[in-house]
């Protein structure tokens, strides 16, 4: 380069308005953990610091975003700026942003509660954090990309790191927990590519938007969405493919438990949802009814599972199997009542979130305080930990769906798209999952209040770990009452209404 | 049939006996082993499908993809083998055990 | 005598489960078998179906290539269309590397004497195959090669080192390590943020610089995933290593 | 906001914050923990006093918060609300009382009486609820705030207890829920308003608006243990006497036949749902009830159970009173929400106190407690008298105008019903005065304790004697403006259409 045109180059530098960096900005949910992360691994005995101060910036980076999605409506950018179909897009409407919003609070309070927990081990805490951080890394990209070939690459990070952060508890349980999710999340990885290698090599491109343009009801349409959903269906754990997903989400420490739950499976289930929204028009056909019945399958199972589990976490990850399927009921009900059911479902996984994760974490308590976590002998800790018993009480009414709380409000939504259009059965299974909840969540409560056969030495609890699972079910509970901003929230680019392109009839 | 063909129905011979090994065999090391032939079976549905170019040369795009998901692959191998030996560790034996009796 | 009688019975039994469970298997495997060899079929029948002829992006890659600042269209998909990507999946090697140290507790190999025919081989392949890497990194903007066919050779350089029992100094197995580990992402980063000053988009290199930047990208990259792959297949960190 | 939005909400709050506040309290903080209860019970009662006045001068006082889309929260204290408003304010402040004397010594006072302020909010909640959101809102916090209560001694029975307790109202809140979905999709709007909103609706919904009836009835009907619907109430008897008051006459049996009287009369009007033909089986439903719970209770030799029985038969009289669909009977189902809030108050105190101060917890233990504990018994005699419906109680002043109602609408039958009750009700209690006041008393008393200086504590000793006497006022005072009676009146001329 001659001397004078890179002086010109850097006074254009200096002169130029900021649009690109404005466009960028963008990026950030995905560079704040990423920086964060590499910064943990290089210096590990500041990982913990470090890893605090990054989940700030990233909370206060998606804050920044809300305003200007609110204002602007939802943003694209083309990385390396050459847009679809050479290269990949980024795009946040309101559903991404919900579920960024969703990481950056739930991931705040499991790096507090980490902080606390991995305080006497450093070893684990320093291999905690960079894994935690690369996990929001995915989870955020996830949550942003539009080419299905990323979002692969995305997938495999998100799998990889939450398995590396199952093994973390060491154990023969939790190894062989970690093990079993290793292989379940790559097999469905690849099934996954499978149907991109067929997606691109029919239409050219993968980009979500560009294929929704130009798809069309060909067999590789099809065959490429069966792969891809069968993939995501086997990483979200949906009945009847959740088998792997108890033993790994109960045997991990506590928040990891909580991450995983809270957040990880709702990677998958976004990509699904997103895939479809974009790519099939749901109407009410065979698919989606069949999807719903396997969400009706994990409801009724997952419930009636946790019901019989003796171990508080085996209880607690049954539940996310059941909590699942109320997810994939806006499948089926999504016909005729459009946003309506997938605003209940998103208001679902949301709660969820919050709730799971307090729940998990309140389960690190007794965990801890007790050193085991049978339920029968929970013994009185309902007056001697009142914080974490309440925190797990929060969250069992949001999972539950009393009102008010989060979980109120998405099976509410719910069921008015199952009974404004006269489909009793759904509405039928939202109840009795409700139900359901309520008597495994009662059923430990119950137990908190009364006394042990054989009393043990109970271990101090960190103050920490009792206010953020605390905090976090109080959350849950409290996104019942501000409902119209989450929902303003959700309606940001429309995410929900039917697309122009699209197979629908 | 055209090359690109074979190369495709190759990729999906291999993903489907990858498959099997990967849900019917108890061995870890035949598990892992059935992922990596399966990983092979796709990149080769990947790249060999690229080869339908009306100019005959392959489409590059696909074959980036392939260089990614080989990478990812080899990551996710050194993983899973790291694991295996800590399972083999901890439980003294290299298969999973019912996940309903542990 | 009833004690032995006893015994084969239960000998008896146990021998029906066994062969019980194994007929059930067999079973399962048909089931298996043949439920994967409909899926093969139908995926088979797609893949007839598809149009025997598809561009794809060569067209649009080759239209594009004059603005990438480097001639391979791969090379330039990797690293310029589709960046992003290949950020991230170096971002995969790298977790790989954390999840395996956190995995295993100090280094699970143990060391072997190599002969003289193998300690000789090192010292004479050692050389060459960073020569190779040099080499394939440096074609790669012009032919097949790049940044991780250079840095597969460079791990497998490590590898054959790290066999004949060559170790890392202690005082660089520590966050010197580590950083240069973590370089390839870094400076991938960094690179990226070049272009805002241009009024460009995060990742969208200016034209002049493009190919240079580029090449500094592959550079570390190389070296950075090299040392990554060696370090995974010594499994162990390196700090606790004996 | 007005003034007029504010108090509602200060009503709320006058127990919701001194409850968060408790919780917060060191177990041996009595003192201040004292002072908050009863400052939040006699903020309360004032408030409700204030809007009593208000209401009674034709002010609406409302509040609402914007919820679901085309849904709010909405707070409205009108006469209806009002009944029950000063029937559990009252009588929050006399259990607050009788509470602290009851619990004292005794652990996790603070957890108890944080969970007894979250009760009584819930509690106004649904009284105030202005329209069916709202009212489940509160409907499952009082469900919620209840549990622990229940489970309080932390026993093997009390969890028991409590997980049935919690099996039929959780299902009943779930088919409550459903209902009121399914209502709003019909209508659009769920708020309560006096001869009911579903009366437009096209005919061919009619099967459907029956359905939702049950659904809503059932529901609201696990609370009012309705037969047989009724299990969990004998069932939670494990919990202290305090809770007992709490659930049969003050909070949650209550807030069940609240509902189902706002459902009948503001959801979908009486006169309608008479027509759409469900108000007959559910008199049906509610004499069964009466029936039922009164064969119960004369074979429970536990004081308490035969207690609890009897609150199945008693609750069922509003729910009766509601059925017969006729502004008289409507006067005298209304007026039983207070009377039977009185009486049946009267007799778990003094149960409470047999059992705090003698160790008496069966029937054939109670010889001669008259004796031993006579402002007691004669508290437990007035209640006693007021249930069988002797005048000049408040009891008889409700089954007199049941009676009359129904012969106003020509249901004949209820009246066969009234008599048998009484006869019932008669032949479990009297035996029991008999014994207490004819019979010698034991030469010892199963577990007796010194508490003050009279037959029991002072805290113990006055609640009953207070409610004892205000039964007996609200039957000889009952034709004085203001009176249960005239105010049930006035709430009645509301909801039936001015012929």
């Amino acid at each position: 380069m001659e001397p004078s045109a890179l002086v010109r180059e850097l006074f254009a530098w200096a002169h130029a308005d900021a649009a690109g960096l404005m466009a960028s900005v963008l990026a950030l949910p995905v560079l704040v953990p990423l920086l964060g992360a590499l910064f943990a691994f290089v210096m590990r005995r500041w990982a913990a610091a470090i890893g605090l101060v990054t989940l700030l910036a990233l909370l206060a980076t998606v804050l920044l975003l809300i305003p200007w999605l609110l204002g602007a409506g939802a943003q694209g950018l083309a990385v390396g700026g050459w847009g679809a179909p050479l290269g990949v897009d980024l795009y946040a409407d309101g559903l991404s942003l919900a579920m960024l919003l969703m990481t950056a609070v739930v991931g705040l309070g499991i790096s507090l509660y980490a902080h606390s927990y991995f305080r006497a081990d450093p070893i684990r805490e320093q291999a905690f954090w960079p894994l935690w951080l690369l996990l929001l890394t995915a989870l955020n990209a996830l949550f942003l990309s539009r080419d299905l070939f990323n979002l692969y690459v995305t997938l495999e990070i998100l799998g990889l790191s939450a398995v590396a952060l199952t093994a973390l508890a060491g154990g023969a349980k939790a190894l062989v927990g970690a093990m079993r999710y290793l292989l379940v999340s790559l097999l469905g990885s690849l099934a996954y590519l499978l149907g991109i290698a067929l997606l691109y090599h029919a239409y050219a491109t993968v980009d979500l938007a560009l294929l929704a343009a130009r798809i069309d009801a060909a067999p590789a349409t099809w065959a490429a969405l069966a792969l891809m959903s069968a993939g995501l269906i086997l990483k979200t754990a949906l009945f009847p493919l959740h088998f792997w997903l108890p033993p790994a989400h109960a045997s991990a420490a506590a928040p990891v438990s909580a991450a995983l739950s809270a957040l990880v499976i709702k990677g998958s289930y976004y990509l699904l949802v997103r895939i479809w929204l974009e790519l099939v028009q749901v109407q009410s056909d065979g698919v989606a009814t069949f999807l719903g019945l396997l969400g009706a399958g994990a409801v009724l199972w997952g419930s009636i599972q946790a019901l019989v589990q003796t171990r508080l976490k085996l209880l607690i990850a049954y539940s996310t199997v059941a909590q699942i399927g109320y997810l994939f009921l806006a499948f089926p009900l999504a016909a005729g009542t459009g946003g309506l059911a997938w605003s209940g479902a998103l208001y679902l996984a949301l709660s969820h979130a919050l709730a799971k994760a307090a729940m998990f974490l309140a389960a690190g308590n007794l965990l801890r305080f007790g050193g085991h976590d049978r339920i029968a002998d929970l013994d009185r800790v309902v007056q001697r930990l009142p914080l974490s018993m309440a925190a797990f009480a929060l969250a069992g009414v949001s999972i539950i769906g009393l009102p008010p709380s989060g979980g109120f409000i998405g099976k509410w939504l719910l069921l008015e798209a199952a009974l404004s259009t006269g489909r009793w059965g759904w509405g039928i299974v939202i109840m009795l999952g409700g139900v359901l909840a309520a008597t495994y969540v009662f059923k430990v409560v119950g137990f908190a209040f009364t006394q042990a056969e054989h009393p043990h030495q109970a271990q101090r609890v960190p103050a920490t770990m009792e206010w953020v699972a605390f905090a976090l079910a109080v959350a849950a509970v409290l996104l019942g009452f501000l409902v119209a901003q989450p929902l303003m929230l959700l309606e940001i680019g429309d995410p929900f209404a039917a697309h122009v392109g699209g197979m629908g009839p | 049939m055209t090359p690109a063909i074979i190369y495709a129905l190759t990729g999906l011979g291999l993903f489907v006996l990858g498959l099997y090994a990967l849900i019917m065999r108890a061995h870890l090391l035949r598990k892992i082993l059935g992922f990596n032939v399966m990983g092979s079976g796709v990149f080769l549905v990947l790249a060999g499908l690229g080869q339908r170019t009306p100019m005959g040369g392959p489409d590059p795009v696909p074959q980036a993809m392939v260089i990614t998901g080989i990478v990812v692959a080899v990551a996710a191998t050194a993983l899973a083998l790291s694991l295996m030996l800590r399972v083999v560790a901890a439980t003294g034996r290299a298969r999973l055990p019912d996940p309903h009796h542990d | 005598m009833d004690k032995t009688k006893r015994d084969l019975r239960t000998a008896g039994e146990e021998d029906l489960d066994a062969r019980q469970e194994r007929s059930v298997q067999g079973l399962t495997r048909l089931v298996v078998a043949s439920l994967l060899a409909v899926v093969f079929v139908g995926l088979a029948l797609v893949i007839l179906a598809l149009p025997t002829e598809a561009p794809g992006l060569a067209d649009q890659v080759d239209a594009a290539l004059v603005d990438t600042g480097v001639t391979h269209p791969v090379t330039a998909v990797l690293l310029d269309f589709r960046g992003y990507d290949t950020l991230l999946e170096m971002v995969v090697l790298l977790l790989a590397l954390a999840g395996v140290w956190s995995l295993a507790e100090g280094s699970p190999r143990t060391d072997h004497r190599p002969g003289v025919m193998l300690d000789r081989l090192t010292r004479l392949y050692a050389p060459l195959m960073l020569m190779i890497a040099g080499y394939l990194l440096w074609v790669g903007s012009t032919a097949p090669g790049g940044a991780f066919q250079a840095g597969a050779v460079l791990g497998a350089a490590g590898v054959v080192l790290t066999l004949t029992g060559w170790r890392l100094p202690r005082r660089l197995a520590g966050w010197p390590l580590r950083l240069l580990l973590v370089s390839g992402v870094l400076v991938f980063i960094a690179a990226g943020l070049v272009g805002l000053g241009f009024d460009r988009v995060w990742l969208d290199y200016p034209p002049p610089w493009s190919g240079a930047l580029i090449l500094l990208i592959e550079t570390v990259a190389s070296v950075a995933i090299g040392v990554t792959l060696a370090a995974l297949f010594l499994g162990g960190h390196p700090e606790q290593t004996p | 906001m007005s003034l007029e939005a504010w108090i509602p909400l200060l009503v709320l709050c006058s127990s919701l914050l001194p409850g968060l506040m408790i919780f917060g309290l060191d177990e041996s903080r009595v003192r201040l923990r004292t002072t908050l209860n009863l400052g939040g019970a006699l903020t309360k009662l004032a408030l409700v006093g204030v809007m009593f006045w208000g209401v009674s001068q034709g002010i609406e006082y409302e509040v609402r918060i914007s919820f679901l889309p085309g849904l709010d929260l909405a707070l409205r204290a009108g006469p209806l609300a009002l009944l029950f408003l000063v029937l559990s304010s009252l009588l929050w402040l006399v259990t607050t009382i009788y509470a602290i004397g009851y619990l004292e010594g005794s652990p996790h006072r603070s957890r108890f009486f944080g969970f007894f302020s979250l009760c009584v909010t819930a509690t106004v909640g649904v009284a105030m609820a202005a329209d069916l959101l709202t009212f489940l809102l509160f409907y499952e916090l009082l469900t919620l705030a209840t549990y622990p209560l229940v489970v309080h001694r932390g026993t093997e029975v009390a969890r028991r207890a409590g997980q049935v307790y919690l099996a039929y109202t959780i299902g009943g809140g779930a088919l409550m829920l459903f209902g009121i979905v399914w209502l709003y999709t019909l209508t659009g709007t769920l708020e309560f308003t006096p001869l009911g909103f579903v009366s437009e609706l096209d005919p061919t919904t009619h099967p459907a608006l029956i359905l939702i009836f049950i659904f809503l009835i059932t529901g609201l009907g696990v609370k009012a243990a309705l037969v047989p619907l009724h299990v969990w109430l004998p069932m939670a008897m494990v919990a202290p006497a305090p809770v007992s008051a709490l659930l049969h006459a003050v909070a949650v049996v209550k807030a069940g036949a609240f509902g189902i009287v706002r459902v009948v009369y503001e959801v979908f009007g009486v006169e309608f749902s008479a027509g759409l033909g469900v108000t007959l089986p559910l008199a049906v439903l509610a004499s069964i009830t009466i029936l039922y719970g009164s064969l119960r209770a004369l074979f429970q030799d536990d004081l308490k159970r035969r207690l609890a029985f009897s609150t199945v038969s008693q609750v069922s009289y509003i729910v009766l009173g509601v059925a017969i669909a006729s502004p008289i009977a409507t006067v005298g189902g209304l007026v039983h929400l207070i009377h039977q809030g009185l009486m049946k108050i009267t007799l778990f105190f003094c149960a409470g106190n047999l059992a705090e101060t003698l160790g008496v917890h069966k029937v054939s233990e109670m010889n001669g407690a008259g004796q031993r504990m006579p402002w007691t018994m004669v508290a437990f005699t007035v209640g006693a008298f007021g249930m069988i419906g002797a005048p000049p109680v408040a009891g008889f002043i409700t089954k007199w105008y049941l009676g009359l109602g129904a012969l106003d609408a020509g249901q004949h039958w209820v009246l066969l019903v009234l008599a048998t009750s009484s006869l019932l009700n008669a032949a479990y209690f009297l035996p029991i005065l008999h014994a207490a006041w004819f019979r010698e008393p034991p030469a010892q008393w199963p577990a007796e304790r010194s508490l003050g200086r009279g037959e029991t504590s002072r805290a113990l000793l006055w609640p009953p004697i207070i409610t004892a006497v205000a039964a007996l006022l609200a039957g000889l005072l009952a034709s004085l403006p203001f009176s249960p009676l005239e105010w049930a009146r006035f709430i009645a001329e509301r909801e039936f259409r001015p012929l």
